[in-house]
């Protein structure tokens, strides 16, 4: 069952007027523009043992991801194409916030929003891993593990997903007497095109891009949009316990896919 | 993304229902369609078919779960393992545990959740058929559920999808344009604040899509708000009728 | 773990007196006979999505239930027979005092008598049903749904059930190079003999059937049997913190035979 | 329902293992069985092998869970991997969750249970080895347990099933007779007060067939309950003996 | 999640103190010498639906033991070997402390330590029950289930298992096209090396054997050691709060290799 | 038990990654490398990868759960999914909950419990990749963590495996020679008291032999105990820096 949050409260009267009063003054507490990133570092190929992983830092917020794949089976509706499975895990080490257990509502909805953002796109061409259309296809597995949450955190999993999977590797192929036989080569994974995250904040009738944790707090709500290198939006989600005005819908759109570009730049190649 | 060789819109522009890319399936909604439940309501919308039911403002348990300054807000979105035609297994989806956060989230703003500090809010919403849509019309059911049990609200919420095929936009998408469509766009809207508050899209939308979509919906919205409106005239009118035939 | 619920406490000391004085003199508080049914509706093919589907009403209590179909395998001990699968979940929905969450011991009490009184009768011709004995049988689940609670859901969940069976359709099939394929043309499920589930509820010397809510609070015990066309009992289950004397079952047994005549009349046809 | 050409009664009218129709299984039971519980016994029926462990009355955690004018009763049967001849997977089966509720309501009527306000008695029921019959067999060790745990009560519960095969009323069916049978009967009943406790059935009966089960339960029951009373006369001669030996 | 169990607040102050005092001195509360086991008695066959069973008493601490066996599928990557599968309950029949639902850290620490032993032993011969690598196994399941918790359940639990293993019987079998057929005749299990469990205590700097529950609750620190006919180990597992020196380490598997063979005696032949 | 023809040491007496059987894998210890936690610490050591952070001493949650006379330590051992050769599914392993408990059983000697009653501790310790020895690194990491969050401590744990292949005792098995080696012994040390804290093992060990392999282990504990102590320094420093830089 999906419930309010206790977490308005955290934060102090104080420290939450003063973010408000420097965000209408156009000013944000950490000295950035209200349309400016954190300082985004983006490390690939630290996990050996993944096919493919990136470490993701927006300022002190820190995402790893990983690649695994494997041959299974297909999806019943989708026989032809390979499967992509996105998986987020809010671990207790990255917020005092985060409860070990099962993955609640937020883990899922970060899954599904990164999810839906890449299948949207193409981001992997998922209809050229499909060695034997209705038997065995890859499947692709993007496991997602926040390990600092100072904010931002779909942003910071977005990117690392895509980082992972730019540099992700799998086996060549071939078919023989009706079974896939995994050759020793390896080939980059089929990369169609990829989305960058950019989550939109408003609070009153501003709009900031990358909020911080403390932001988040105050935030009247969010909205994600994933924009592909092409200016056009391959996801959204609207969250948080307010609501936009359509215009300002629009003007979030604009500004995201503005700064999507400063972002896509740091995307590995 | 999902390539196929469905035909959404046929040569005089007419959907596989007939309809025209900016028409919406009829709908129905009963206010009141419960006893047990403080607030309950039916929508048929095409073949979707959903019950929500409203309890609240009650006692949380346990009480360390209580919110101080406000009420506590839950929403169940939950899909009866007949209403899709494959059979779903009775137990909780992924999906569903997304929807009932987001469906949650299109209806907080409306509610003034400051007068019932320390209590609970339960919404659950149960999908009987589905046929595309079923979260825009589960938040339109539940904001009449609440206005059924006489929450105080700011205004009610109504919801509509916008789905994209063959590079048209399709107000309202049914079961069938949702699978083989090339995107959906599903949005909540607090007609009287003019406020978004549920906003989600998968498939690929130009900026100038999404502000078309938004204007294919609202007016959609418009119509099932004056919808939901008119329900819960129906409901009061009934009672009073009631009321003094037992007088 | 089952426990004792904490039920008795919801009934004002007064409205529980009152209950029990008016049925002391053969009289129920909503003005019915002791042995007297509320007010019966049935609807079906309520879902099209569903291959059959009933909502029932006696009197405020409202439930529904959905037929679906599929080809899978069959019980490793009844390898020529199809399987039936009886899935009953009360819903947050019914009742203020239905939790969320995964089904607790109502739920497959519920689920449990059903299913045992339509085995028992064989409501479903399950041997007409294995179209390759221990490969691919049909599977028929039957999803119970409560949505008002008003006392008594065991009878109407049992009509709820029977009326869906009723007017169940499922592909008519061929078996082709050993796999089932299923035909466009529909027939009826292949139904055999239906019960009626009849809930008998004991106040001290006093038995009444379909049991209120409130009635239910007050009860010593209850006893549900499934009554066959032919007055036969395919089914039992006392329930409650109180017993019965065998001559009171015998009694419950005749009353329940009598009426569900009744309530038999009221199946689709 | 369960066609089949197993023969359940031979011409001699015996059962598969040589019982005729009204006989009972041997049984044998241990009251005290075990140490740490509060109160136990074992019970051996033909081959079923079940422990029944009694804690309590003891307090109730969390807190808000305790009644305030009587003892919460909790029962929890289930059954070893090894108990039965495919193995069972040690999660809990549905079938375990419904009996524990069935047994737990067999036993209460016989608990005076109002003596014991905010506390909680567990019944906890394992079964060794299943060979048919194994609630009611579970009922007839488990009110020995309560009763040797010193929970005061109106009476013992002992109970049998009467099964059906052949058109002929079988008393005690074992696991083949359950399995090939074409009906199963548990009863079970507090003797003193001629009260039926536990009632299931599934397969066909005429009316007469359950009157007359019931009686052919009854004379099983009331040899259990000797058999119950003997237990817990030996259980205390053997703890007098123990106390007087020792002085 | 692991966490810290709140035992310690269970023994009197005065019942510790004594029992420490004894122990300082040499003795303990119930008699024995540090070295000795309580009255070790196995019964064996005791169920006759299981191929293997035993229940083990020492002192009053009481466990029962069965063993299944099934052809099933071996595990990827040891496909000409049968399968060992321990599952130990801690069911709350046993002890007061113990509570029902699904398996803690408790019962699994159990399941594994009795598995590593007897698997690094190869108690079973698994290499001998794979009819066909790769396709078909046999299945060896392992069901320990205390009965009554007086201390010391590692060493009861080993020791049921142990002997049930020691008189399981499995049918033979001959395998005919590619499937295997189970035949009318038994054979027994096929047994290599079995090993004696031995737990031992630490309290300051006393070591003891066979701790009693109550002994369990003031122990620095236990270790408990899989002893092989041929005075090796096969299995170490340290637990509790405390810890071991080294020279401590190595009196402890002296000891252990020293009183395993009195308990190896016991073992059914 | 582990029959199989991978060579493990060739002829020259070098392992399968060129070291001697003595020879520990190079190690890293980043204290303090994250910044929500109250304390943490990075350790590679060979290929394996693993962040432990430590939250607390903090309130318990509910309250009934605290402990009256120290704090409650709680651990939480943990594989990501692409750690591993083969993907592990994201669900709690057996393994995973049994290392869990063991790995807070070496490190609860080491912590002054008693100094923060009511209160507790938590251990996370994430495996970002695996390669032989996980538990072991991850207690290294752990009491660095512990130390880094300010934790009162009577000394660090320092933790190796020592494994055996062809009777040859081998110091800090690699995944490989874990997987394909005779045996494995995992040990914790509090080097200060010289207290073993965690000692598991499997495989078939000489008395002889564990004897040995306590020392082999010591030795590397020692080393790694060094490192933990450098990094704490680093740490430390390195804020005392920025203090300094920003006076």
């Amino acid at each position: 069952m999906s419930s309010t949050k206790p977490f308005g409260d955290i934060l102090s009267t104080i420290k939450r007027e003063s973010i408000v009063t420097l965000l209408r003054k156009g000013e944000r507490i950490d000295g950035r523009g209200l349309h400016e990133y954190r300082k985004i570092e983006i490390e690939t190929n630290v996990i050996s043992k993944a096919e493919g992983s990136a470490l993701v830092k927006i300022g002190d917020t820190k995402v790893i991801a990983g690649v695994k794949t494997e041959i299974g089976k297909p999806f019943p509706d989708t026989p032809d194409m390979g499967v992509q499975i996105v998986n987020a895990e809010l671990i207790p080490i990255a917020s005092p916030f985060f409860e070990p257990g099962p993955p609640g509502e937020d883990d899922i909805e970060l899954s599904r929003v990164i999810d839906r953002g890449l299948r949207s796109s193409e981001a992997i061409k998922l209809n050229e891993l499909a060695p034997i259309p209705g038997e065995k296809v890859w499947i692709i597995y993007i496991d997602i593990y926040p390990l600092d949450h100072y904010g931002n955190l779909v942003d910071a999993s977005g990117l690392a997903a895509v980082s992972a999977l730019l540099t992700t590797k799998i086996k060549n192929w071939k078919v023989e007497d009706g079974d896939v036989v995994l050759l020793d080569e390896e080939k980059p994974l089929p990369i169609g095109e990829v989305p960058v995250f950019v989550t939109v904040g408003k609070i009153g009738d501003t709009l900031i891009v990358d909020p911080s944790y403390e932001e988040e707090l105050i935030l009247d709500a969010k909205i994600t949009l994933a924009v592909t290198s092409d200016d056009k939006i391959s996801g959204i989600q609207k969250s948080g316990l307010g609501g936009f005005t359509p215009e300002v819908v629009k003007n979030a759109v604009s500004l995201a896919i503005n700064v999507a570009d400063q972002v896509r730049k740091k995307l590995p190649t | 993304m999902r390539s196929n060789n469905v035909v959404l819109i046929n040569e005089e522009g007419l959907r596989v229902d007939g309809r025209r890319p900016n028409e919406m399936r009829p709908f129905k909604i009963i206010a009141g369609y419960l006893s047990n439940a403080d607030g309950s309501a039916y929508i048929e919308l095409g073949r979707n078919k959903i019950v929500a039911a409203v309890y609240g403002p009650r006692e949380v348990h346990p009480k360390y779960l209580a919110l101080p300054h406000r009420a506590t807000v839950r929403c169940r979105y939950s899909m009866a393992p007949f209403s899709v035609e494959e059979r779903k297994s009775p137990g909780r989806s992924r999906r569903e545990i997304e929807l009932s956060k987001v469906i949650r989230e299109a209806l907080e703003p409306a509610i003034f959740v400051e007068e019932y500090p320390r209590t609970v809010i339960d919404i659950f919403i149960q999908v009987l058929e589905a046929d595309g849509g079923t979260r825009t019309a589960s938040i339109t059911a539940a904001s009449v559920a609440l206005a059924d049990a006489g929450i105080p609200m700011r205004d009610l919420v109504a919801a509509i999808a916008v789905g994209k095929a063959s590079d048209t936009l399709l107000l309202d998408l049914n079961g069938i344009e949702d699978q083989y469509g090339d995107g959906d766009m599903p949005i909540a809207i607090m007609p009287r604040y003019n406020l978004v508050t549920l906003f989600q899209a998968d498939g690929i939308f130009a900026p100038e899509e999404i502000e078309e979509a938004l204007k294919m919906a609202r007016e959609a919205i418009y119509k099932l708000y004056e919808g939901q409106k008119e329900a819960l005239k129906r409901k009061y009118l009934k009672i009073r009728e009631e009321v003094l035939s037992s007088e």
